[in-house]
This record gives structure tokens, C-alpha cells and sequence, in this order.
């Protein structure tokens, strides 16, 4: 299936369980139309070692360019290690690969965002208040970079104060449950940060009507939904990055690996944050997009 | 093998003194809750009460429908995923079909039906083992969700929605918990298709010579533990107010868990309705507990391991049974 | 005398507040057999189960070779060279012949089971009952009466100074049980002494040397064993029983109406185009060899087997393989294997009486509680089922009690033809009589009974006519007036090329004429 | 109730049509692997055959572990999480105590074999439900991975990312799978404890009578498995050069559906480890295909699950047994 039809290339995603990467795909998959590439998805359902495997088949099954969305970057390395040593190019997207340099990296830094979530709530508290975390899944390295960028931020604004901090493995029904349960126990939470907006917009629901105003919420990722709660105002705002956006600047790096050029090192993706302020004005340029 | 004492057979009225002897797990439950309620001020809180009571609802929901499977010697890993194919395939005919908004539940519980009867007929008829034949089917609906969705979440049709919502100062969720607990209960202890699934599960050799039709008992259970999944997803992307296509994923474990808690025995024949409600309860405190006392969350799965097994100990040691 | 083997000095045992063995004193002797006799639930494997370490004594002492013992667990008592034969059977179906005979006590180089001499333990012990199975066959795949012919072998091979037998010869033909016997007079010689229980008593004066007469779980008294059948059985039940069959063969009635017709039945297993009718008030005896096929052509006509050819019953052809329309069209079945087929253990008496009649008695689909109950009291009741309640779970009755519960089943079903495979198998002399009774009954109100049975006295005093299976055929009909023994033996084996179990056959029979003369 | 003609009884010697006569999967998997072949020219090749051999290695060893278990009737649902934990503890103990490197691996199994033991010991003497016994193992296992980790990946110590690379041609992952393979296949075998794992699944009462001592049997079966999930978690390490605490995260149910594949019963007494590799095998070839097809995600899902249900078919029909 190679060689005389369209020009294959592989792209394999961490999950397709989450509208984020959803949108990623959508956004892949319309530039590869353009580009008339034979996109082929895979997804490791957030499983490594799955991760792993479909890169080792896509080393042999005619990909001509190959664009990651590591499970976790640590454990990355030998997958990509499998698809360099074929001579394949290389293309790492929303997360990075730990001592390995792709052909192309295209990613918003998630810590960087976990910052920006630190400043928006400052900015919001006035400087002081009691914060619950929702956060992702145990040991995934969304969970580790949000946080770790939330915590150090937040170290620098003494009057905002970590008061509980939770799991809900990025699940919208798990989050409605834990929030609920969290504010029994701290019912004077006055924010929240989730570290995805299905979780935020779980702790929306499980606070009802406080949602947006005596307690202020922030997501992480911009999709659909969340923008959609931002501008009703029960998210206060959400740490945008653009899927769509990742997955085309992937897909013309694939193209230029395909073509023969040489693929840019590089290729920042803002993270913006988006508040009832400039909604209306993301999701526009979401859409022309 | 020996198994437990407690079969249907002291299944007569209801008579709390009876009720408590027969579920060790209560017992678990009750200790479980005092130690709660004295490490957290806020556990015994009315609010607090209704929201371990709205968080139950999924997981029992789903663990009523699994009962039968269980007493009929049969296990189901594919609710989770009926539930949330259940929901977006209600959601997606009322937007996509345009059907008649008061349709949408039963549409709802009709493809839950459909799902478990696939299944149910694979292990009766195809001979698969319940296992297997469940564990296709759990691939096979998620698989189907998420074409259907494309992934994403979907609106909530109104009438979903209502599932989420509150009846007076009850919410709708508790309310479906009652109905469904009592409608099971019912069917398992005064029907005798009931009957018919502690004899199957009991010894499906000496039910099918007794002139029991063994395969329909079998995709009965199925059908029924499909039904009850699509109740249990529709309560809960009522509860979210949006139809998520990753709805019940792991809530097999859960619900198989909560059977067994709370009492049935998982080679067949002996569970109660009433034993299972008690083992979901135990989940949902021992969750909401650690989330009141703010544990960290590594160390909340260890404290969920360990609380389980004692839950389940107070449980064996009334009993004197082994169990494998 | 000798000292003991094994003594139970006024051993008690109860099960909550059910006294089931009360102040009983045994002794076991080298090179003799004692015989513990007693009606179903009289505690006979209770006692036994406390010599072999299963259940400890509330009171009593047991003393071995004259030392006060203490059996905590099988082990113990293994070590003291005790061996049991159960009488459920404990064996791995999953497991081949050899595994089964050897089980828990492999023999082995460094961990490793010594394969070879597995098979040839295998093949000893069964040469010693004159079986000769291959080691390597799957256990789970024999009917009941091999499967205990395997119990057999397992217990002998222990080499054990204590036997215990519990009704090791109630899954047995006479042909089996004679080779038993041989070998525990070999045994006997040697100076093992034995604990044997059975119901059947002309098998008593045979094996026996002295006869220990239970009733409720007390020692009623101890006779010779040759004290005369008529006199043990007025021991053991406490009154005269008015007669052993209480029902005549009679010549069928030329016009009584065919109320069965089986027509060119073939299983994929064994039988092969069996054919024969049963008319109302008749009582059909199938005879025949241990596999010789009557269980699978009685499964195939109750439609528990895949079969080709016909089934009519009253002018309506049943389905093949659907239990429920047979059951519906008025069909009883009896299984051979009550504990793997016939109930559910951990269910109560009254729902296993039940299971047949649940659809039928419902209203609206609501199980007729108080109906089924009363009903499982009522027959219950009539067939001295010995229980607590109804509400007693199957697993704790005894094992004759268990086999009338399997029967009660169709008695309330009210089947017009029931399908009996050994239904009497471990039951009592008089509850025998009663079930002898019920298939009077039966027949008196224009049904008509099957009757497979392994015990020729049975069949012949029972039927009406005798069919004789022998490798999946019928090869031959004999009428109640011309039916003997022998008769009935030469048919069992005429189709036989296998030639082992054949001349096995017609040896024992032989002996067995010989000994009798 | 009928069991599958497939005990140990015709494990005589190795004889290849005896084998495909017993094992109804393997049929399932030449058809499988056939129509691969047909429609994807590169399954076929050498480099993806390697591929399909590393890539079953960690669930083909922690399936080989779950043999014993289900083999004695009990049911492992800890393995995935016993797998991480066993990793990420050998790594802490070298890179935080100071542990000689040459004692990595042993480090690991050993704390496998603990988390086993401890699971057997709750189900042989606590008499809890082998179910919940492990479900709670699975909980504390995973929280005290991520404890000690702190929810981290570390780095993998050279031992275990030794067991990711190659041997000559050959990669390691498979060279552990065969040895494992044939280490498990002869115990169940050729051993006395083997045989006591068919005794105690087959007739545990049966078991106990013959003065087998059923509660160490017991005990042993979860230990070894723990230990062959040390095995694969260290393997996965190896592989991915990083001890991830996730490692192995619903591995069970993949693990138990080679073991039923291969065909065993979850009743127990019936189960071999050829079997084992076949069913993980089905699991392995259809991921591997359905990738090189480049079959939609979510249809992927669908498939797989159609898939299983059809492997375990052959097996089914070549048995007419019921099984639920
Ligand atoms: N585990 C138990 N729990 C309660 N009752 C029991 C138990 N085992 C036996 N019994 C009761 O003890 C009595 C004696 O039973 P046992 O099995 O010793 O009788 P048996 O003389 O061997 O009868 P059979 O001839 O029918 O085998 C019975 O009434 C039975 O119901
Ligand atoms: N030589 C044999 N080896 C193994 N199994 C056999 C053999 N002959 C018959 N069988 C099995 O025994 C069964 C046929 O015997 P069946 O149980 O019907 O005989 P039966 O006349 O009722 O004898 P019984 O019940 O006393 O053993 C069949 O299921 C068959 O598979
Ligand atoms: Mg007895
Ligand atoms: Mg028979």
C-alpha cells in the first residue's frame, strides 16, 4: 500500500478519549487532506507500552513521516528511538520526548500553562483566597507539568493558599463527585483549578450555582465545552491551547519531511489565556482555523 | 465448594435483625461510617448525606443489574460501556433522528436491552463463556460510542437531563436508585424468572433437567444487566448535563465489586439486591470519606484497598466459609 | 479377641442444635469388617467422618491401636493409616484416572510427579478390582459407577490398616461389588480391619463379621452379621416391613394404551437405535452392564442429550434436546448423578422440590410461595425425607435423603412417565418400600415408569418387562414370568465384542452362582 | 456441569496435532493471522513478526502468571498494578538505598512475590473472595507505586533496560517470554505443585479430602503470579527505558482473556500455558493488524471485540460444552 498511491504518513495519538485530542485529529487530518498525505491515526489509549508497539508497526508499515503525541515523555524515548533508527522522520506533538531531539518539536509548554493558571487566579482573588486542585491522573505528565507550573507560581502569591487537592484522572463524572465531596469539607473554597476542563466542568456542575462567581474556576486545554461555560461565566477561564493548531503545524512538518526539506526545530503553539474577556475573540480565530 | 448461607432462602419479609445477620458487609458499612463521621465533622452533614446518596446511584444502578448476572453464575464487564452507549445513543437519535423528546429514555434503556441481549445470546447459544462474551461486548460498545460521537461529548436531550436534576429537595438520582433497587429486588426474590436464576447459578445442570430453560434465564440476565446499565449512564450524563463517550469507563470493576461486597458469591447462586446496595455503599463512603479528609491522593487508593478487604472480612468471618 | 484397631468410645456430635450422633461406642478389629447399619440420616457418615478426621467429636475419645488419638484433619488420620471412601464421591473431574488415584499423594523425584510410575500405581490398583481403565483417560468423562470403581482403587491403594467404606456399592452392579468383595477378604486376611456401610443387607452376611444397628444416632444394639435380613431390618427401623416389593409384575393389559414410543433413538455417544414403547400402568426395567448405555438413552428420551429418531409421547412428538417440553408434556426425570445433576446444594429442600413446578404454579409470573412450600412439606412428609425444615439446605441432608428429594420432584410435578435412573441408589430398605410405593402409584393412576437400575433383584421384582442394553443396543426383551438373573446377564453381555468386561461379567457370575450353591 | 475435555490429562509430550486438536484458539489465530497476512503485505515481514513477538511479551508473561491462578479456580485482578509496583520499588531500592545493581531484578521479583503472597494469604486463610482479595491488592499496589514515586517516572536502572534490548537479533523481551513460557509450562506440568493447582481448581473439596494442603496451593499460585508480574512490569521498564507508574494500568483484563482465550475455565481445574500463549497471541495479532491497516481508532475498538468473541468461538464449537 505504498509507493505509487498518496504519500503515508502516521500519526499516533495519546488518547482519543478527550474532545482536546479529538480536535487535534480534526486539525491533522484537514491538513492532510490539503496536503493530499494518507493520514493514518492511531491511538494508544493512554498506555505507553501500546504507544510503543503502534510506533514500532508504523517503522514498518510505509510511513514516510511519523508525528507522536507521547503518552509520557519519559517513556517515549524507545519509540522514537524505533522510528529514528529506520530513517523515518520524526515528529513529536503536545509533548516532548526526554533526551531525544525529533525532527520537529510543536507543543504549548504545559507548565508554562500551569503558571499562566496561577497568575489568572491572583488576578481574579485579588491576590487572596483558598484554592482546591482537581487533578489529572496519577502519574501523567499533563498532571506533573500543570501542577508543578501551578505550584511555583503560586509560590510567589503568599495570600493564595492550596486547601485540598484531589484526583479526579481527568473525568468529568469523577470530578462532579470528588468537588462535591472536597466542599463539604472546605465548604470557603473560593477557587478551583482543574488540570483539564472536562474536570473543571465537573466541579462547575457539582457547585451549581456558585460556579463562576463566589468560587472561581479555571480549566486547562480550550475545548468546545469550556469556552462555551466561559463565556456563560460558570469558567472563569481556561488555559487555551489550540488542538487544531498542533495538529496542522504537525502535519505540514510531515510534509516537509515528505518533500525532503529540512523541518524547523521548533514550532511554539501559544498557550493563551482565555476569559470572558477574549472568548469571543479565540474562538473565532478557533473557527477560521 | 461450600458458599455462603445466604441463599434466597431466608428471604421472607423484611425483618431488619434478619437483614443485618445476613450482611456482614452491613456491619463493614456501619463501622466504616462511625469512623467517618468521628474523623470528619462534615460526613454526617444532611448535604454531605444526599451527595454520598447521589454518588451511589451510578454505581448501584449498575451493581442491581449485575446481581442478576452474578446470581446466575455469569459475569458482565461490558455495563460501563452499555451505559455510555446507551446514553449517546438515546442522545444522538433525539438530535440526529429528531425523535420525540419523550422517547429519548426509552430509546435509551431499549438499546441497553438490545446490547445485553447480544451478549446474553453469545454465552447462551454461541457458548462463550460470560467473561468473553462480556468482555466483546464491553470492547465492541465503546467502540460503537465513540464512532457515534466522534469522541466527544454530546448536549444532554431534556429529558436525560431530568434524570440529573432534583425532585423537591430529593435528587432525581436517588429517587431512580430507590425505583431500580426495589424493581430488582422484586423481580429476583417474588418472580419466578428470578427463581430460575439462583437455580441456574446454583447448578445449571441440575436446573436445565428440571425443565428450566436454562439459555433464555441466561440472556435474561444479560438483558436485564444491559437495561439497568442504560439506566445508570442516563442518571449520569443527567447528572453531568452532557452525554460523555467515556461514561462508566473502569465501572465494571466497580459494580462487580460492590456485588460481592456485598455478599454474592461470583460461582453462582446466592446474592441479594439489599447485600448489593450495602457493598456500593461501602465504595461510595470510603471515597467520599477520603475526599472529605483531604488523603492525598496516592494514598487514598492504598486506604480504598485495604478498607475493602476488611469490609468483605466482616463479611467471611460471620460466615466461616472458604471461597475461592 | 484382639485389641482394637480403632475404637469410638461414646463419641457425640452435633450440628448447631440438631444432635445427630449421640454417646456411640464402635470398635474396628484387625481382619474384620464391622458393618454400620441404619436407616437414611441415622448418622452412619457422621460417625465415619469423625474416624477419618473431617469432623471432631463434641465428646468422646477415639483411641488407634489403643492410644487416645486426636484427628484434627484427613492428614492425621491418613498418617495413622486410616483410609476412607466417602460416600459422595471426592474425585477431580478435570483430571485423568492415574491423577485421581494418586491424588495428594504423587509419587515424585524433586518435586517432580513421576509420570511412569504414576500410571503403573494406577494400573495396580485397578488390576486389584479387575478394572483396567487407561490411566490417562479424563475422569469427568465416565459415568457415576466408574467414577466410584476409581474411589475404589484410590482408597486400596493406601495400603491402609483402617478402611472405611461408606456405601462404596450403592453406584455398583453385582458384578463390581463381587470383585470388591474379593478383595476385602484378601484384605481381611491381611489383617486389615474395616468400618462398612450399605443398604444393601444381603451384601451384609457376605462381607460383614458384626453389625452395628444405629437409629437417631444412637447404637440400637450389635449382632453377628449373619443374623437374617427380615431380623436387621426390624432393628433398624424398629417394626416389620410388610414386603419387599409391594408391587406384581403383571402381563401387559393387550389393549392398555401406548403412552411412550421410542423410535430409532441414536445419541453421538453410545446408543444406537434403540426402539421400544411403554404403556400405561406398565413398569419398564432397562438392565445392563456398567456402560452399557442405559443412563445416555434415558437422557436422550428426557431430552438432556442430543439424539436422532423419536420420541412420542401420547401421539405428540417430543422435540429433541429441550428438558422443557418433555418436563411440560409430562416427563419425570431422575438422574444417576443426584449431587452433579439432580440438586442445587446450597438450596433449600422446598426450592429443590420445587424447581419442576415454579412456571406451572405461578401467577402472573409471581412464584406461588406458600403453595410450593406446603407442597415440598406435604411430600416431604410422605417420603420420610429426614430434615429440619424444608428451609434446610440440600448439602446438609444426608445422602439417601438427598436422592428422595431428587424424587419428590416429580412426584409434586405429577409426571405421567418418569424416567428413573437408580432411583434408589443409597436409600434405605424402607424407604425403598416407599419409593417402590410411588411408582405403584404411579402406574396404578395410567402412567408408566422407566426404571434403570443396577440392581437386578430391583428390576426383576419391579418391572413389568426388562429391556437388556448392552454397548448402546438393546439386544433383547424379556417378560417379568421369564426373567432371571441369568437371563438377563446373557443379554447384558451377548453384544459384546469387548472382551474383558465380558468375560469379567460372566466370571463374577459364575462365582457369585458357585458361591450361592 | 460439563468441563472442557481439556485438563492435563493428554499433556503427554509435545505432539503438534494434539495440540491443534486442544486448542480450539489456535485455529482462531492461523485464521486470523492468515487474513492479516492477505490483506496487509507488511505483517508478513520479518521486522513486524519481531515486532508482534516483543509486543506480546508483557502480557503473554503476565498472562503465564494468571494461569495458575485461574487454573486453582481464582481469579488475579492485581497483576497490572503488582507489575508497576515490583518495577518502580526495584528502581527506588538501586537509585535511593544504595542497592547493588546486580540485584535489581531479584529486588523486584522478590517484591512481587510479597504482593502475591500477601494477596493469597488474604484469600487462603482471611477467606476472602479471591475477586476481592486482589481488586484490593490492585488498589494498594497502585497507590504505594505512586507513593513511593510520587507520581514520577524514574529512570530505569541498567538491569531492568537491559531486559528491553536486544540479544543478537533477537530482543530481549522475547527471549524472557520464552523462558518464562517454558519455566511456567513446566510447572504446571511436570510438578507435584502443578498438579495441586489442577486438584484445587478441579475439586477443592476433593482436594482438602486427599490431605492436599489446598491453603498453600493457594498461596503459592498467587505468589507465582505476583512473580510473573514483577517480571513483565520490569520487562515494560526495560522496553520503554523508564519505570512509569502507570505501567500495566487495566492489564489485568487482558491478561485473564488470554489465559480464557487459550482455554481455560474461570471454574478452574482447566487451563494450560500453551493455550495462555495462543490467547495472548489473538490479542497481540489483531492490535498489530489493526494498526497496519490503519483501521479508524474507534472501529478498531469494534473489532477487537468481534474478534475475541470469534477466537474463543473455534474453541467453543470444537467443545459443545456449556460454560458460563
Ligand atoms: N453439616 C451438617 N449440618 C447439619 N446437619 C447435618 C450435617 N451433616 C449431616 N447432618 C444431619 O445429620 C444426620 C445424619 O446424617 P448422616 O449423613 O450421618 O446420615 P447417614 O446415616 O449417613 O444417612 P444415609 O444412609 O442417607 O447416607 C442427618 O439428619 C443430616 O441431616
Ligand atoms: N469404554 C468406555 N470408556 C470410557 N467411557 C465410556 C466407555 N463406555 C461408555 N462410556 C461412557 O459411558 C457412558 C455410557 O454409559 P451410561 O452411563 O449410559 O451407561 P449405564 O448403562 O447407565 O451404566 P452406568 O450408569 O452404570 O455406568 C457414555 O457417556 C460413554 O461416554
Ligand atoms: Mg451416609
Ligand atoms: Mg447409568
Amino acid at each position: 500500500a505504498s509507493g505509487d498511491s498518496a504519500p503515508k504518513a502516521t500519526l499516533a495519538l495519546s488518547t482519543l478519549s478527550n474532545p482536546f485530542f479529538a480536535d487535534l485529529r480534526d486539525g491533522a487530518q484537514k491538513a492532510a487532506r490539503t496536503a493530499g498525505i494518507d493520514l493514518a491515526v492511531v491511538n494508544a489509549q493512554d498506555n505507553p507500552e501500546s504507544q510503543l508497539d503502534q510506533l514500532r508497526t508504523a517503522a514498518v508499515n510505509g510511513s514516510r513521516a511519523v508525528i507522536v503525541n507521547p503518552v509520557d515523555s519519559d517513556a517515549a524515548k524507545p519509540a522514537a528511538t524505533a522510528v529514528m533508527d529506520q530513517g523515518i522522520p520524526l515528529i513529536a506533538v503536545d509533548r516532548g520526548i526526554t533526551d531525544r531531539t525529533p525532527g520537529s518539536f510543536i507543543a504549548s509548554d504545559n507548565v508554562a500553562g500551569g503558571r499562566q493558571a496561577a497568575t489568572l487566579l491572583a488576578g481574579l482573588l485579588g491576590g487572596a483566597g483558598r484554592i482546591a486542585v482537581l487533578e489529572g491522573q496519577p502519574g501523567a505528565s499533563a498532571t506533573r507539568d500543570r501542577g508543578a507550573g501551578f505550584l511555583e507560581e503560586l509560590r510567589k502569591h503568599s495570600g493564595l493558599q492550596v486547601v485540598a487537592s484531589q484526583t479526579a484522572n481527568f473525568d468529568r463524572e469523577e470530578a462532579l463527585d470528588v468537588m462535591a465531596n472536597m466542599v463539604q469539607a472546605a465548604p470557603d473554597i473560593d477557587a478551583v483549578y482543574a488540570h483539564n476542563d472536562e474536570m473543571a466542568l465537573g466541579a462547575a456542575v457539582a457547585l451549581g450555582s456558585r460556579a463562576g462567581k463566589d468560587v472561581k474556576i479555571i480549566g486547562f486545554d480550550g475545548g468546545g465545552d469550556a469556552l462555551e461555560a466561559v463565556k456563560a461565566g460558570t469558567l472563569s477561564g481556561t488555559i487555551a491551547q489550540s488542538p487544531a493548531e498542533l495538529g496542522r503545524q504537525a502535519v505540514l512538518q510531515a510534509l516537509r519531511a515528505i518533500d525532503g526539506k529540512p523541518l524547523q526545530e521548533s514550532v511554539p503553539v501559544a498557550v493563551t489565556t482565555v476569559t470572558s474577556k477574549n472568548v469571543d475573540e479565540f474562538m473565532n480565530k478557533a473557527k477560521e482555523s | 465448594m461450600n458458599s455462603t448461607a445466604t441463599g434466597i432462602s431466608r428471604q421472607r419479609g423484611f425483618d431488619l435483625k434478619n437483614f443485618a445477620a445476613n450482611n456482614g458487609a452491613l456491619i463493614g458499612l456501619i463501622v466504616l461510617a462511625v469512623v467517618m463521621a468521628i474523623a470528619s465533622p462534615a460526613f454526617l452533614s444532611a448535604q454531605n448525606l444526599v451527595n454520598v446518596g447521589e454518588q451511589v446511584a451510578t454505581i448501584a444502578i449498575l451493581a442491581f443489574g449485575m446481581t442478576f448476572v452474578i446470581v446466575a453464575a455469569g459475569i458482565d464487564l461490558s455495563v460501563g460501556s452499555v451505559a455510555a452507549l446507551s446514553a449517546m445513543a438515546s442522545a444522538s437519535m433525539v438530535a440526529g433522528w429528531g425523535l420525540p423528546e419523550v422517547l429519548t429514555i426509552v430509546a435509551g434503556l431499549v438499546v441497553g436491552a438490545l446490547a445485553g441481549a447480544v451478549t446474553g445470546i453469545a454465552a447462551a447459544y454461541g457458548k462463550l463463556p460470560a467473561f468473553i462474551a462480556s468482555l466483546a461486548m464491553m470492547s465492541v460498545a465503546r467502540g460503537l460510542t465513540m464512532v457515534i460521537s466522534d469522541g466527544r461529548p454530546v448536549e444532554a436531550p431534556s429529558q436525560v437531563a431530568a434524570l440529573g436534576g432534583d425532585l423537591g429537595p430529593i435528587p432525581v438520582p436517588i429517587v431512580v436508585l430507590v425505583i431500580a433497587g426495589l424493581v430488582a429486588a422484586f423481580v429476583l426474590r417474588f418472580t419466578v424468572a428470578g427463581s430460575y436464576m439462583y437455580a441456574v447459578g446454583g447448578n445449571i445442570e441440575a436446573a436445565r433437567l428440571s425443565g428450566i430453560p436454562v439459555k433464555r434465564v441466561v440472556v435474561l440476565v444479560f438483558l436485564l444487566s444491559g437495561v439497568f446499565a442504560a439506566l445508570a449512564g442516563m442518571v449520569t450524563a443527567g447528572r453531568l448535563d452532557s452525554v460523555q463517550p467515556t461514561i462508566g469507563t473502569g465501572a465494571e470493576l466497580d459494580a462487580i465489586a460492590a456485588v460481592v461486597i456485598g455478599g454474592a458469591s461470583l460461582s453462582g447462586g446466592v446474592g441479594r439486591i439489599s447485600g448489593t446496595l450495602v457493598g456500593a455503599l461501602v465504595l461510595a463512603v470510603i471515597r467520599n470519606g477520603l475526599n472529605l479528609l483531604n488523603v492525598s491522593p496516592f494514598w487514598q487508593q492504598v486506604v480504598i484497598g485495604v478498607v475493602i478487604a476488611l469490609a468483605v472480612l466482616f463479611d467471611v468471618i460471620r460466615h466461616k466459609n472458604t471461597r475461592l | 479377641m484382639s485389641e482394637p484397631l480403632l475404637r469410638l468410645v461414646n463419641v457425640c456430635k452435633a450440628f448447631g442444635p440438631v444432635r445427630v450422633i449421640e454417646d456411640v461406642s464402635v470398635d474396628v478389629h484387625p481382619g474384620r469388617v464391622t458393618v454400620l447399619l441404619g436407616e437414611n440420616g441415622a448418622g452412619k457418615s457422621t460417625l465415619i467422618k469423625m474416624m477419618s478426621g473431617i469432623y471432631q467429636p463434641d465428646a468422646g475419645e477415639i483411641h488407634v491401636a489403643g492410644e487416645k488419638v486426636s484427628l484434627p484433619d484427613v492428614k492425621a488420620a491418613e498418617r495413622l493409616g486410616i483410609a476412607t471412601i466417602h460416600q459422595e464421591l471426592n474425585l477431580v473431574p478435570t483430571m485423568s484416572v492415574a491423577q485421581n488415584i494418586s491424588l495428594g499423594r504423587e509419587p515424585r523425584r524433586f518435586g517432580v510427579v513421576d509420570r511412569k510410575e504414576l500410571a503403573r500405581t494406577a494400573r495396580e490398583a485397578m488390576a486389584r478390582i479387575g478394572m483396567n481403565l487407561d490411566p490417562a483417560a479424563n475422569l469427568g468423562e465416565m459415568g457415576v459407577a466408574r467414577q466410584q470403581l476409581v474411589e475404589v482403587a484410590k482408597a486400596l491403594s493406601l495400603d491402609a490398616r483402617i478402611l472405611i467404606l461408606d456405601e462404596p456399592t450403592a453406584a455398583l452392579t453385582g458384578a463390581e461389588s463381587a470383585a470388591l468383595f474379593a478383595v476385602m477378604d484378601e484384605l481381611k486376611a491381611r489383617g486389615v480391619g474395616m468400618v462398612f456401610i450399605s443398604h444393601h443387607l444381603d451384601e451384609l452376611a457376605r462381607v460383614g463379621d458384626t453389625v452395628v444397628v444405629l437409629r437417631d444416632g444412637h447404637v440400637v444394639t450389635e449382632v453377628p452379621a449373619s443374623t437374617s435380613e427380615d431380623e436387621l431390618i426390624r432393628l433398624m427401623v424398629g417394626r416389620q416391613l410388610s414386603e419387599q416389593f409391594p408391587r406384581r409384575p403383571r402381563r401387559r393389559d393387550a389393549d392398555a394404551e401406548e403412552l411412550l414410543r421410542v423410535e430409532g433413538v441414536s445419541t453421538g455417544g453410545l446408543v444406537q437405535d434403540a426402539s421400544f414403547s411403554v404403556h400405561r400402568g406398565e413398569v419398564v426395567g432397562l438392565a445392563g452392564l456398567v456402560g452399557a448405555g442405559r443412563t445416555e438413552l434415558v437422557r436422550a428420551i428426557a431430552g438432556a442429550e442430543k439424539r436422532t429418531g423419536s420420541v412420542t409421547l401420547c401421539g405428540e412428538e417430543l422435540s429433541a434436546n429441550d428438558v422443557g417440553a418433555a418436563v411440560r408434556a409430562g416427563i419425570g426425570h431422575v438422574p444417576e448423578d443426584r449431587k452433579h445433576q439432580g440438586l442445587v446444594l446450597d438450596a433449600p429442600v422446598k426450592h429443590n422440590i420445587g424447581y419442576a413446578t415454579l412456571g406451572r404454579t405461578a401467577k402472573a409470573g409471581l412464584v406461588d410461595r406458600a403453595g410450593q412450600r406446603r407442597r415440598a412439606q406435604d411430600v416431604a412428609q410422605k417420603l420420610r425425607v429426614r430434615m429440619r425444615d424444608v428451609d434446610q439446605h440440600v448439602r446438609d441432608l444426608s445422602g439417601g435423603n438427598q436422592q428422595k428429594v431428587v424424587f419428590a420432584r416429580w412426584v409434586v410435578a405429577g409426571s405421567t412417565v418418569l424416567l428413573l435412573d437408580e432411583p434408589t441408589r443409597g436409600v434405605d430398605v424402607g424407604a425403598k418400600v416407599e419409593i417402590y410405593e410411588l411408582v405403584r402409584d404411579v402406574t396404578d393412576a395410567g402412567g408408566a415408569v422407566v426404571l434403570v437400575s443396577s440392581e437386578l433383584p430391583e428390576v426383576l421384582g419391579m418391572s413389568d418387562r426388562i429391556l437388556v442394553m448392552s454397548e448402546g443396543r438393546i439386544t433383547g426383551e424379556l417378560e417379568a414370568q421369564e426373567a432371571t438373573e441369568d437371563a438377563v446377564m446373557a443379554l447384558a453381555v451377548s453384544n459384546s465384542h469387548s472382551d474383558a468386561s465380558a468375560e469379567r461379567a460372566i466370571d463374577t457370575l459364575e462365582r457369585e452362582t458357585r458361591e450361592r450353591a
